[in-house]
């Protein structure tokens, strides 16, 4: 019993040790919970060192797990994140319903997304890869709202994209005879010129799935907005991040070898470039902060799908940065979604008001993260896109950077949308109540934002690990130049030095902010946000004069005609199409008794009638 | 070697005919009496079969005239197996319904116990026979066994099915009496092996009608696509043990005839083919069926048609992988689907019309029977780390080593029509109001026992496949070695 | 250690600097529009008096925490981004001319995209926690017609930087010293582009839907009085003079010297002033909409030259 | 419309069939011409006379050459005897009380008296001779239930007690599996004779064959009359 | 006897055997009440034995009865086709038992006979 098994092992039995003590009392039931997946995480963490394998066998196949660079990096997320939110989801799931069913599934989540790293050949991958799905899928349908129209959504895509891969699987597994990774990948050119096409286009579509590319992308905002907010950190920060793993492995194995690669390249690049695109405006709509978020992970995995696809160092360097600093904010916004909503119950933008001063730490973590959400310097989401759009204008990408500056631009609409929505505005009496998240909650969410401050002015902490993984996929080592300082380079040698920008701006910050306050403290009175001059007279108490419906409503305006089209209608008419052609075919089963012995006989002379081509 | 096959046959037959003198004056003995020849048999059944994978087949003779003369039983690593199968399903069944039927009184519970017994005996008799007609006694046994225990609840519409049943069988009968004749006035004999070792001098055109005619015949028993519309009805209307032992029992003896015929007796080359396409076109029908169902047990039989349609695809790829994963998905089959029946017959217990919606929110309720059904669903949509994944990956890798790409596709893409139907099963059953205000009856202690040892096997198989996959190469091997069988019946003497 | 002191002196001449012009401009352009509307408008020096009252008012209001970081904000946008853009071309032997090369090292494009509507999110937080609906409002719109000139600018730039392969002013202003040409006559699509990006950013009339004086209580900066006001109007100054430099630099070759600064920075300033005088608002999305059409498609063009030659 | 498809679906099928069965060809040795052929039943007629010394070479082979379809055709008569009861089950039967339009006469009574015996006499020929003279445990079943029919439709309440009729096919059938055990436990395989088979067309000859077909004679006439008995019995409600 | 004879006959007997089992199937097919069904599925077992005992004549053979004295085997018709038509006979009767007692349970449960209004279990 090595150490990776042994981990996977904890997982699954914690997980299922978990549900039944939760079934005994609730303490139990968090305190194994956290054991479940804290002590197994500590044991990744200190015990499994990168290259050594294991190999298990089962039906004649031999299962071999093993860790490489490229997983090693992915699974740091996984397990970071993992401990974060579990730490957050147990004052969450506090006086919930279902929270056993939670906690397994969170458990079983983590479970298979290790197992989805640590996995060298295709057979387990898949495995973990369905245990992911359908464990992610009972967390959608958890909460029992709009189940059957979101969950099988979801679980439909999910099974579209998991086929997929079974049958470029079964497929490289009979040409090439083998299931492991590293020979399908080597041998790629011995398959014939037509699998050689559809099986990277058969694994790009279930990565793809995964990580919502723009035409299979319906079912993520409504399966991250219904998850329980403790857990969509993971499910948008981690679980979508798996796509991107298989989609840089099969990029940088399989299209690579294709004569066509550059232009399934480009293809892959512009999908992902106006999924960026489309997902913002949609998110710029929505009046819900769980779908807001949704939308937004939809349109930054875009920005990780160009990098890949584009998939110069720059690019790849830029993408992996963004994997790892969308995890971090991402995560934190989704958890102050959560505290927002226990504490208030609702998250609805038009409902809440002027939070700022309840829950300040809540604040100050959704502050941090947006701005890095935004990519505004100096934090870490800055540094991924300034890489990014260098990367694109040298491969002369030129319409696509555009794409991407609109996309950013118009991010910034939805990162106000969601902070004045939440926390600006006037106070108003009805959430007078509203207290700080518990501290359990607001450690996990002002850890990931502060994260993503220093990783803004420092991001060599993590380019080490990055290089470690692009070498081994394949790229040559960015030559250390890129961690001496921090400091940003490009293959032209365009420059940025974080460090000065980093003291000018707080040096800045710091002394005009103190001019205010100080000159203020003897002349600035605090006045309550219903003390405002709107054309001279003051609103009463009851009033509330916050602007939210409608919010963005001059620029929904201006994007009317694309709002008009959305690709969900077209599934749904297809669902609807196919759901009465069954309806139509089962009425071969007339109720009639004679009518089944007619279709015997009608049989019986039909094979008479083709024997001789039947049999010769 | 504790026994030989042919005590398969002669205690259940000898308890049948004993049960109407003990019940007279020992009334639960009826009840009891079943289960103990039941028992006996499993263990009979494991023993021959631990033998028989050590020194070869067993070929039984009746009545001491050495084959080609007298009728024989063959036991070998195929027929052992799928008889190992059915016994201790039927096994499972008897404990099952035990009390299930607690509250019927005297006359109906020794009909039901008797006919379920005949059943499975008819079954067995059908797996191991190696004689062409003394297969269609055996066949005749099943059927009314079968069209008994449909109707066997007054009131409901179950007459009407047993109705459909009995018109098919009877014409199934026929036609596999016609292909009978057929053979026999052309070999002059009725002996499997003979009949196989003589088929290259039969007339093709003959040769041909005949096997169309088995087709047709064993078709309806084993549910092929134009002739399975009795199924559901039967399914749906019998009680839920007996439709248990259909799609874990019958069906499987069906398709081991179809089997049985395509592989050893007839050497037709198109016949594969022929295989593909019924069992695509049944997959495909049944599935697109199925999910437009409104009654769980409707559903359920679908999706059962739907595997056996599976499984012919899987056989008629003709390697010995495509046999693997038959004999797997087989397998898989016969322990899955009776948890669905069992524990969906639970879930509607008390509704009248047996609705799908009838389930809403019952996992509050009744959550280790809902727990077993969504492990069932699980399983039989082939998630992993469950049972049913490795027999569909196995069935996959068979396929795409013949490279049918096409054929691989199109079971896809029904294999998510499948998942679809089933999650909305789940979904009901755990996130949805209660609306119905029906109570949940709680399983009693045999069926708690039934369907968690169901749901073990599951598991046990999901984690670690090979505990059943040395049975099943054997099984597969000993299919394909058709000289082999033919020599061993052949020269079968008397032990 | 005085090397840093030395710095921040410079950076804070530069400041000054920066401050006078910007305000200056500002009075002079109240007086033109008083002149084009036929009225006498207020005299140049104007905005100084209004600053010196706003900085010398004791008593004032405040929202909490997030009103004063607007401000600060907004204050840190204009500060960094005149830091980092070369405000004299290198090329240039005035003897002063090393003072005004803060963290021209830096002197990113994309950078300075990304830190120039960091200071316009601050200040809408800023608004936003006052809790005035107009305040709001404005922002809403200010942030739309930023999604709209942002495109054009945007393809301007990438045009520049598609033919001279870097994203370094200090590059571009080296190129033209070589070469000798401005940019804006070696690719004349990209200055015609980013002038009317311009128009946007500088927000006169009939792009000035943000503060829209009589609709909405001049948006954003409403509820804001004091130094508060007094902080967002230097930094307004500043940040226009900041602009102003920017597109000399880029388009104009820079300047060598202050007064040739002035003159450009000026000339290119009444552009968007004259322009703004003599043309009536805007609605919102037809801003939008007016900046995705005939300047994207400049914008296109400027790119396609680019690739072209 | 039906009846055209239906018709012509008929027509194909009969027209394959009967052109595979005039392929066959009717009354000669109908085998396909090839030494590799050794049809059984030559085997058969000769150990007939050779082995079992039965002399209706149809009764030696339903009873042992293929005693075991034989057993399970018993089988399917016992189980729809079975099948009869469970499906037309009731809480409550009307034993006697049978829907019957006129009583019979009295010369349709006592004749059926006086027939009675000799029915069932006939009957009992029939299957204890089956192994010499045509005929057999079937044959000699079914003559006997045509007596009881007999009764049965000239008395209105002429009544069989259940219980017996179920004794008689038990013990019937227990003895035709018990004699193929015996047979199991000395030859070593089910069903083998283990008896002197003494002389060809003596009444004694055969060895097990004659138990068995008596065994069945018996179990088919009580099955017989027990379908009739149930079916007579069964008062479906009329219309209305 | 010269085989023309016999090639009529051939027609003759295996035309009318495959002719009733039609006959029968047809019945059982078309006919809309649920006794007719059964009857014609018997028709088609009568023809079928028919065919079945046909199968196994041969040419001038007698009765595969040994009566004192008289051996020859190779005169007498094939005796299995005859047995095998008495099991076929038993469990035909045993399947139209069956048939009509599920007859009468259907006249219970519907009041009819009329096989097009039993169709409760459908799709």
């Amino acid at each position: 019993m090595d150490m990776l098994t042994l981990i996977l092992l904890l997982f699954l039995g914690g997980a299922i040790v978990t549900w039944l003590g939760n079934k005994l009392s609730p303490v139990v039931g968090d305190l194994l919970f956290l054991a479940t997946i804290i002590i197994p995480a500590g044991m990744f963490f200190t015990g499994v060192t990168v290259g050594e394998v294991t190999h298990l066998h089962a039906l004649g196949l031999t299962l071999t797990w093993g860790l490489t660079p490229l997983s090693y990096l992915f699974s740091m997320i996984v397990v970071g994140l993992g401990i974060l939110l579990a730490i957050y989801a147990v004052p969450f799931m506090k006086g919930k319903q279902k929270t056993g069913a939670f906690y397994f599934n969170f458990t079983l989540s983590v479970m298979s997304m290790l197992g989805i790293l640590v996995s060298k050949d295709w057979v387990s991958f898949f495995i973990f890869w369905e245990i992911m799905t359908w464990s992610s899928y009972l967390m959608v349908v958890l909460n029992g709202k709009d189940v059957q129209r979101v969950g099988i959504k979801y679980f439909v895509f999910s099974a579209i994209g998991a086929y997929a891969m079974l049958m470029a699987m079964v497929i490289m597994n009979s040409q090439l005879g083998s299931f492991l990774l590293a020979d399908t990948f080597n041998n790629f050119q011995h398959l014939t010129t037509g699998n050689q096409i559809l099986i990277p286009i058969l694994l790009l579509v279930a990565f793809g799935v995964k990580s919502a590319m723009m035409p299979l992308h319906v079912w993520a905002p409504d399966a991250y907005s219904n998850a329980p907010m403790a857990y969509t950190g993971l499910f948008s920060g981690a679980l979508s991040k798996m796509g991107i793993y298989g989609m840089v492995l099969v990029m940088v194995t399989m299209i690579n070898q294709l004569p066509e690669g550059t232009l399934i390249r480009d293809i892959i690049a512009w999908i992902g470039g106006f999924t960026a695109a489309a997902a913002t405006l949609w998110a710029i709509t929505q009046d819900d902060g769980k779908k807001l978020l949704a939308w937004s992970s939809v349109g930054q995995m875009g920005y990780i799908i160009v990098g890949v696809a584009i998939g110069t160092p720059l690019a790849m360097l830029a993408a992996m940065f963004l994997v790892v600093v969308h995890a971090m904010f991402k995560g934190s916004l989704f958890m102050v979604v959560g505290a927002i909503e226990k504490q208030t119950g609702t998250t609805n933008f038009t409902e809440i008001n002027g939070l700022i001063r309840k829950m300040p730490w809540t604040f100050i973590s959704a502050l941090i993260s947006v701005i890095a959400l935004a990519g505004i310097p100096p934090l870490a989401g800055f540094v991924s896109k300034w890489m990014l759009y260098e990367a694109l204008i040298q491969n002369n990408n030129y319409i696509l950077v555009i794409l991407l500056f609109f996309a950013s631009t118009a991010g910034f609409l939805y990162c106000y949308k969601f902070l004045h929505g939440y926390f600006l505005g006037q106070e108003e009496p009805e959430w007078a109540h509203v207290k700080e998240a518990p501290v359990a909650m607001v450690i996990p969410m002002v850890l990931l934002a502060l994260g993503n401050f220093v990783l803004g002015t420092f991001p060599q902490l993590i380019f080490k690990p990055i290089d470690a993984a692009m070498q081994f996929a394949g790229y040559d080592a960015t030559g250390g130049r890129l961690w001496g300082e921090s400091v940003l380079f490009t293959e032209w040698g365009d420059v940025v030095t974080l460090q000065p920008i980093l003291y000018a701006v707080l040096a800045v910050f710091v002394f005009f902010a103190l001019f205010l306050w100080f000159k203020g403290t003897k002349g600035t009175r605090y006045v309550s946000t219903k003390d405002i001059s709107t054309s001279g007279e003051l609103p009463k108490e009851w009033e509330n004069l916050t602007f939210k419906v409608n919010f963005m409503q001059p620029f929904e305006r201006a994007i009317e005609p694309f709002l008009k089209r959305q690709i969900d209608k077209y599934y749904t008419a297809f669902g609807n199409g196919m759901e009465a052609l069954f309806e139509f075919t089962r009425r071969i089963h007339t109720g009639n008794g004679q009518t089944y012995a007619i279709y015997a006989i009608l049989f019986l002379a039909l094979l008479l009638l083709f024997r001789v081509n039947l049999f010769g | 070697m504790v026994g030989t096959p042919v005590l398969f046959i002669a205690i259940p037959l000898l308890a049948a005919f004993l049960i109407p003198l003990i019940g007279m004056v020992w009334k639960e003995s009826v009840r009891i009496i079943p289960g103990l020849v039941l028992a006996y048999l499993l263990v009979l059944a494991i023993n021959l079969l631990s033998y028989v994978t050590v020194n070869g087949p067993i070929v039984e003779v009746i009545a001491g005239w050495a084959p080609p003369i007298g009728i024989n039983l063959v036991f070998n690593a195929f027929s052992g197996f799928l008889v190992t199968i059915m016994v201790f399903m039927g096994l499972l069944v008897w404990l099952y319904s035990y009390r299930f039927k607690s509250n019927v009184e005297y006359e109906a519970a020794r009909k039901y116990f008797l006919l379920l017994m005949m059943l499975i005996t008819g079954s067995v008799g059908i797996v191991l026979t190696g004689d062409i007609f003394n297969m269609f006694v055996f066949i005749e046994i099943t059927s009314i066994s079968g069209y008994a225990l449909t109707a066997f609840y007054t009131g409901r519409d179950s007459a009407e099915a047993s109705f459909k049943y009995l018109m098919m069988g009877s014409i199934a009968s026929v036609m596999l009496l016609l292909a009978i004749m057929i053979i026999y006035s052309q070999l002059g004999t009725l002996n499997m092996a003979d009949v196989a070792s003589k088929m290259h001098l039969m007339d093709p055109k003959l040769k041909a009608v005949s096997f169309i005619l088995f087709v047709i015949a064993l078709g309806i028993e084993a549910e092929v696509f134009p002739l399975n519309g009795w199924a559901p009805d039967a399914y749906a209307e019998a009680p839920g043990p007996v439709g248990a032992a259909f799609s874990g029992i019958v069906v499987k003896a069906g398709v081991y005839a179809l089997i049985r015929y395509t592989y050893t007796i007839f050497d037709l080359s198109g016949a594969f083919n022929l295989l593909i396409i019924i069992g695509l076109i049944t997959l495909v029908v049944a599935e697109v069926a199925a999910i437009r169902q409104e009654k769980l047990k409707r559903m359920l039989a679908y999706s059962s048609i739907g595997q056996m349609g599976l499984v012919l695809v899987s056989f008629g790829i003709g390697t010995k992988e495509g046999v693997f994963a038959a004999l797997f998905i087989m397998l898989n089959h016969a322990i899955i689907k009776p948890l669905l029946f069992f524990s969906g017959s639970y879930l509607v217990y008390h509704s009248k019309k047996k609705m799908i919606s009838d389930v809403d929110g019952i996992g509050k309720l009744a959550p280790l029977t809902s727990i077993l059904f969504t492990l069932g669903a699980f399983a039989i949509v082939g998630l992993p780390p469950f049972a049913g994944f490795w027999s569909k990956l196995s069935f996959l890798m068979a396929a795409a080593d013949s490279n049918m790409l096409l054929v691989i596709g199109l079971i896809l893409s029904v294999s998510v029509v499948e998942l679809v139907y089933y999650m909305r099963v789940v979904n009901r059953i755990f996130f949805f109001k209660r609306t119905t205000s029906l109570l949940t009856r709680r399983p009693t202690f045999n069926a708690y026992v039934v369907m968690i040892i169901l749901g073990l096997m599951i598991l046990v198989i999901g984690f670690y496949p090979d505990s059943v996959s040395m049975y099943l190469h054997n099984a597969a091997n000993s299919l394909f070695d058709k000289s082999q069988y033919i020599h061993s019946v052949l020269t079968a003497t008397i032990q | 250690m005085e090397y840093i002191l030395i710095k921040v002196l410079e950076a804070m001449a530069t400041f000054v600097l920066a401050f006078i012009v910007g305000m200056t401009y500002g009075g002079v352009v109240r007086k033109i529009t008083g002149r084009v509307h036929n009225r006498l408008g207020p005299p140049w020096y104007q905005n100084f008096i209004d600053a010196f009252k706003l900085f010398s008012k004791t008593r004032g209001i405040h929202h909490g925490a997030m009103h004063f970081l607007g401000a600060a904000f907004l204050m840190v946008t204009s500060v960094v981004s005149l830091m980092i853009i070369p405000i004299l071309a290198p090329g240039g032997h005035a003897w002063y001319n090393s003072w005004f090369t803060n963290l021209n090292f830096n002197g990113d494009l994309i950078f300075l995209i990304y830190i120039m509507t960091f200071g316009p999110l601050g200040m809408a937080m800023g608004a936003g926690q006052t809790g005035n609906p107009n305040s709001s409002i404005g922002v809403t719109r200010g942030l739309s017609q930023m999604v709209g000139f942002e495109i054009p600018w945007v393809m301007a730039l990438v045009a520049l930087m598609i033919t001279y392969k870097t994203t370094s002013i200090v590059d571009f202003m080296n190129i033209q010293r070589e070469t000798g040409t401005w940019l804006m006559f070696a690719n004349p699509f990209a200055f015609i582009a980013a002038v009317l990006a311009m128009l946007g950013m500088f927000r006169y009339s009939p792009f000035d839907i943000v503060g829209a004086p009589t609709e909405l209580a001049s948006g954003p900066v409403s509820e804001n009085g004091g130094k508060f006001l007094f902080t967002m109007m230097s930094s307004g100054s500043v940040f226009t003079f900041a602009k102003l430099v920017l597109y000399v630099d880029l388009f104009m070759g820079g300047a060598n010297n202050l007064i040739m600064l002035v003159v450009k920075t000026f000339l290119l300033y009444m552009i968007p002033v004259l322009y703004g005088i003599v043309s009536p608002r805007y609605r919102t999305e037809q801003a939008v909409r007016w900046f995705w059409g005939w300047p994207t498609f400049i914008g296109l063009l400027a790119i396609l030259y680019a690739v072209m030659f | 419309m039906k009846k055209i498809l239906v018709l012509l679906l008929l027509a194909v099928v009969g027209f394959y069939l009967a052109g595979t069965f005039f392929d066959i060809g009717f009354g000669n040795s109908h085998f396909v011409k090839n030494d590799a052929i050794k049809p059984v039943k030559d085997i058969y007629l000769q150990q007939t006379v050779q082995e079992l010394k039965v002399s209706n070479a149809v009764t030696s082979i339903v009873v042992n050459f293929r005693g075991f379809d034989t057993l399970g055709e018993v089988t399917v008569l016992f189980l729809s005897v079975t099948a009869l009861g469970s499906i037309l089950y009731k809480k409550r039967h009307h034993v006697g009380e049978r829907s019957v339009l006129f009583s019979a006469s009295s010369i349709v009574t006592s004749g059926s008296k006086l027939l009675f015996p000799a029915i069932v006499l006939l009957g009992a020929y029939v299957f204890i001779h089956g192994h010499l003279s045509p005929g057999g445990g079937f044959q000699g079943g079914v003559i006997i239930a045509t007596g009881f029919l007999l009764m049965l439709l000239a008395y209105e309440n002429y009544s069989v007690s259940h219980n017996g009729l179920s004794i008689v096919e038990s013990l019937a059938g227990i003895t035709f599996v018990g004699v193929g055990l015996l047979g199991f436990m000395n030859g070593g395989t089910f069903l083998q004779n283990f008896l002197p088979t003494g002389e060809l067309n003596n009444l004694f000859s055969g060895g097990i064959i004659p138990i068995i077909y008596i065994a069945v004679g018996f179990k088919v006439a009580a099955e017989l009359t027990g379908v009739i008995y149930t079916v007579l019995n069964e008062k479906g409600e009329q219309n209305g | 006897m010269d085989s023309a004879y016999f090639q009529y006959l051939n027609y003759a007997i295996y035309g009318t055997a495959v002719l009733v089992m039609l006959t029968g199937l047809y019945a059982a097919l078309v006919k809309k009440s649920l006794l007719k069904i059964v009857i014609g599925l018997s028709i088609v077992d009568s023809g079928l034995n028919l065919l079945i005992v046909t199968l196994g004549y041969l040419k001038g053979g007698t009765a595969p009865i040994f009566s004192s004295g008289y051996n020859g085997t190779q005169t007498m018709v094939d005796p299995i086709p005859q047995a095998l038509v008495l099991t076929a006979i038993v469990i035909g009767f045993g399947v139209t038992a069956v048939a009509l007692s599920l007859v009468i349970r259907l006249w219970r449960h519907h009041h009819t006979l009329y096989i097009d209004e039993i169709k409760n279990l459908k799709w």
